[in-house]
């Protein structure tokens, strides 16, 4: 199974609960701020989502968007 | 004219329904009325009483602070009213069961022992309605039919032997005074 | 093609959360959204946010709302319900609301068997005013008004709240879940569509209890505040189905019509 | 339609459910206990009706708040300590604008106190009673007659200015019992638009008193002012009794009027002219009456069951203008006519 994330950067608060949900370590924190202040979460380079979902399940700012193929 | 009248007794004995009773029957006559329970912290039995004002103009304080009439159906409702009753006022007291006599000399006192006709009657709760013939008539201020009447309407749907009973009753205590 | 698997519920509005990084709240109000669009009862549903943190519940929440004073959320349902008894009644309530200010409401209407739903926001402190003890807050857990740990013998011990419903006759649906795993969290979430399918069919007084992690007064990260729900605060508050009378009390319908 | 004879609490109690209430929750605490046992009994005989018995007068009041969220004629009734309690859902009901009824069958205080009739919750209802700036109409009855027709008309001025209306009587007014006739109440006129019964497939609807701005939340205040304000010119009643040719005006409400009234006719037996200014609305209180009066009378005279808590407002109506006397007796005391005559008496042959 793959798929992929749409991660809206704005409604970020830099939890990080989807980088402990995600069992294959798509996610990292990215450098750059939003324009709240936070540094965002964004897709990790070179892993592979399977669009499990498990992120946007625990994400309590719904800023995730699953899709699957 | 403005008549005030408290009806006391043990708890048991019907002196609100004396009171409900005769304001009903007032207020049929056209009359202003007033009903003033005593009340407190609920006690099954001891005393009761109420207070009724009838009036042919508003009646401002439903108090009796004098009243005109004093109904006692128990002893220690004597001792707790004879004071307070007008000068030249009408005590009506249960004589089966009260046997002191208010010292006051400028009241009248009509005895009735309405206990004991009622015995003799097979009921002692008709008491109560005996008194009220006694006091229907010494009053005047209600006619006998009116109060009939009223009793009827509060009675509703008892049955038919009950109302026949109170009937009697009433007549017994109407007949018992003298004009 | 790519098929969308997990998006905004309808019944969220487009408003950013003003709740602190890694709040349960957050994640409670989606599931309450997400439980409201599959049952199809946005058009009915009357919510009631509680004074605390999630006051403003209102601005999430694309429901009919009604504010409640501290604690009074669920007397309040009661007399909506009542007059409407076709609406999908329920209250949003923290552990100060429900459990302390709020007990004796709480008690009754859970008691009186309303056919509400209460929807009970437990995170061991309270959030608003700062992180003060709450009365579900824990054995030696810090709080600003219990700095040195909070003592059994003279603050006394957490209330909990699904133990003591559920011993109430009245009470039809209660378990305790927790919202800090992917796991948790869709066990809550079908904890909440049970708990509205009870009142939908009428069957009595539902009531899910959610361990909330709250970072910000429990000093802690966002992913340790998950942790310790797993490690100490569920060894006090175990989770669990607690009640679940929804198939006695239908048959006992159906027997008796 | 017949005249009946019934207490003040079974009055009260039919006046509502004529007027279409049809949701009343309450506590029990006497001397109004017959009305909440009257609710009890007779709203589970009317389409819609629901009787709800509280856990407290603090859930009472909440539950009738839900309750006229939905759009339904609401009450509850409670006496003095009880009616503390209720404060915080009155404020709230203020701040939501929402209707309902609040029957206050006034006993002895502060405290506990006891049973007997007092008048010591004046200032309670008549400022508010909770926090905020806000206001709630104010009846004052004094007659088992104007109980039921007040009790009508408080329903229809709730909805009309969408705020809380409290019935302040006594424990006096809420035992006694006089004839009545009710009159026929008028149909009701409240607006769909402030009823909330889920959105449907509209726009949901809030209903809420916190405004965290403070510019929004002042606005909200100068709203819920300006209402007041309308209702101040427009829903004040009182009552005058032989004040035309007086000397001394007493000015009193509820049962102490009624014996006032008595005083006064023994007074006026023996000559002296003596009226009484009765406000039959608490709030908004009648001062623009009461200081036409004080045009041609300089002489006045409150009597409350109070240490003096009217006695304020009517300072402020005559704005020194005229002498205030004042007779009080608070604690449960019923005075006597003759007792009141006597105190006027010499209020009046001093200014004589």
């Amino acid at each position: 199974m793959k798929g992929y994330i749409e991660i809206n950067k704005e409604l970020c608060k830099e939890c990080h609960l989807c980088i402990y949900a995600c069992p294959k370590g798509c996610i990292t924190p990215a450098k750059e701020y939003n324009s709240r202040g936070y540094h965002p979460v964004c897709t990790a380079e070179k892993k592979e989502c399977s669009g499990c979902a498990l992120c946007a399940v625990m994400c309590p700012e719904v800023a995730i968007e699953v899709y699957r193929e | 004219m403005m008549l005030k009248t408290i009806f006391s007794g043990f708890g048991g004995q019907g002196v609100l329904m004396m009171g409900y009773s005769f304001a009903h029957s007032a207020m049929n006559k056209g009359y202003h009325v007033t009903y003033l329970p005593s009340y407190g912290a609920e006690v099954r039995g001891g005393t009761a009483n109420c207070t009724i004002a009838v009036a042919d103009e508003e009646i401002t304080s439903p108090v009796a602070s004098e009243p005109d009439y004093v109904v006692v159906m128990n002893s220690p409702s004597l001792i707790t009213f004879q004071n307070k009753i007008t000068c030249g006022g009408t005590m009506f007291l249960n004589s089966s069961i009260v046997e002191i006599r208010p010292s006051r000399k400028d009241i009248k006192i009509c005895a009735v022992p309405c206990g004991d006709m009622a015995r003799e009657m097979g009921n002692i709760r008709v008491a109560n309605i005996i008194m009220m013939g006694a006091f229907i008539k010494k009053t005047g201020i209600v006619p006998s039919d009116v109060y009939l009447k009223s009793i009827g309407t509060i009675m509703g749907g008892k049955k038919k032997s009950v109302a026949e009973l109170n009937q009697k009753a009433f007549t017994a205590g109407y007949d018992f005074v003298k004009d | 093609m790519a098929k969308k698997v997990f998006s905004r519920p309808k019944c969220l509005k487009e408003a950013i959360f003003h709740y602190c990084p890694g709040c349960g709240h957050s994640i409670a109000h989606r599931l309450v959204a997400e439980v409201i669009d599959e049952l199809g009862i946005r058009g009915t549903a009357i919510g009631i946010p509680p004074a605390g943190c999630a006051v403003l519940a209102y601005n999430y929440l694309d429901v009919d709302m009604i504010e409640a004073q501290h604690g009074r959320g669920p007397a309040m349902a009661s007399g909506i319900k009542r007059m409407l008894p076709d609406g999908i009644v329920f209250s949003y309530q923290g552990d100060g609301d429900l459990a302390a200010i709020g007990i004796a409401e709480s008690f009754h209407s859970a008691n009186r068997g309303e056919n509400i739903t209460i929807i009970f926001i437990n995170n061991a402190v309270y959030g608003m005013t700062g992180g003060q003890m709450a009365p579900t807050t824990i054995l030696e857990q810090k709080t600003t008004t219990t700095p040195g740990g909070r003592n059994k013998t003279s603050e006394g011990y957490p209330v909990k709240v699904c133990e003591l419903l559920s011993s109430l006759d009245g009470t039809t649906y209660i378990e305790r879940c927790a919202v800090n795993s992917p796991a948790g969290v869709n066990k809550t979430k079908k904890a909440i569509k049970k708990a509205f399918q009870c009142q939908i069919d009428g069957l009595g007084f539902s009531l899910v209890e959610i361990l909330s992690p709250c970072p910000t007064n429990w000093k802690m990260t966002p992913i340790d505040s998950c942790k310790w729900i797993d490690t100490t605060m569920s060894k006090v508050f175990p989770l669990g189905v607690f009640k679940d009378n929804t198939t006695a009390v239908k048959k006992s319908r159906e027997a008796a019509s | 339609m017949n005249k009946v004879l019934m207490s003040g609490n079974n009055i009260i109690g039919e006046a509502a459910i004529r007027a279409g209430c049809r949701f009343y929750a309450g506590y029990p605490i006497t001397p109004q206990n017959e009305l909440t046992e009257y609710m009890a009994e007779h709203l589970r005989t009317v389409e819609g009706g629901v009787f709800l018995q509280s856990e407290s007068e603090i859930a009472a009041i909440h539950m009738i708040t839900g309750a006229s969220a939905t759009g339904a004629r609401v009450m509850t009734s409670s006496s003095s300590p009880g009616i503390s309690l209720k404060q915080e859902g009155i404020s709230s009901m203020a701040a939501c604008e929402l209707p309902g009824i609040i029957v206050n069958i006034m006993r002895g205080g502060p405290g506990l106190g006891n049973i007997r009739p007092a008048q010591g919750d004046y200032f309670q209802a008549t400022r508010g009673g909770g926090h905020g700036d806000y206001r709630t109409i104010v009846f004052g009855p004094a007659t088992c007659q104007e109980l039921a027709d007040l009790t009508m008309d408080a329903f229809d001025l709730a909805d009309k200015y969408r705020t809380p209306v409290m019935i302040l009587a006594d424990g006096m007014m809420g035992q006694m019992m006089e004839p009545v006739i009710f009159k026929k109440p008028k149909p009701r006129q409240y607006n769909e638009k402030f009823m909330l019964r889920g959105a449907g497939h509209g726009k949901s609807k809030i209903i809420r008193g916190l405004i965290l701005d403070p510019i929004d939340m002042e606005e909200h205040n100068w709203k819920l002012a300006r209402k007041y304000q309308v209702i101040i010119d427009h829903e004040t009643l009182h009552e005058e009794y032989k004040t035309e040719d007086a000397k001394l005006v007493i000015v009193a409400y509820g049962t102490s009027a009624r014996i006032a009234k008595g005083a006064i006719k023994r007074l006026r037996d023996k000559g002296m002219k003596v009226g009484l200014f009765r406000p039959i609305t608490l709030w908004p209180f009648p001062e623009l009456k009461l200081r036409k009066l004080a045009e041609k009378i300089n002489n006045f005279l409150v009597f409350e069951m109070s240490t003096g808590q009217m006695l304020e407002d009517v300072r402020l109506a005559l704005q020194g203008y005229a002498d205030i006397g004042f007779h009080g007796r608070p604690g449960g005391v019923v005075p006597t006519p003759a007792e009141l005559a006597n105190v006027v008496a010499r209020h009046y042959e001093k200014k004589d």
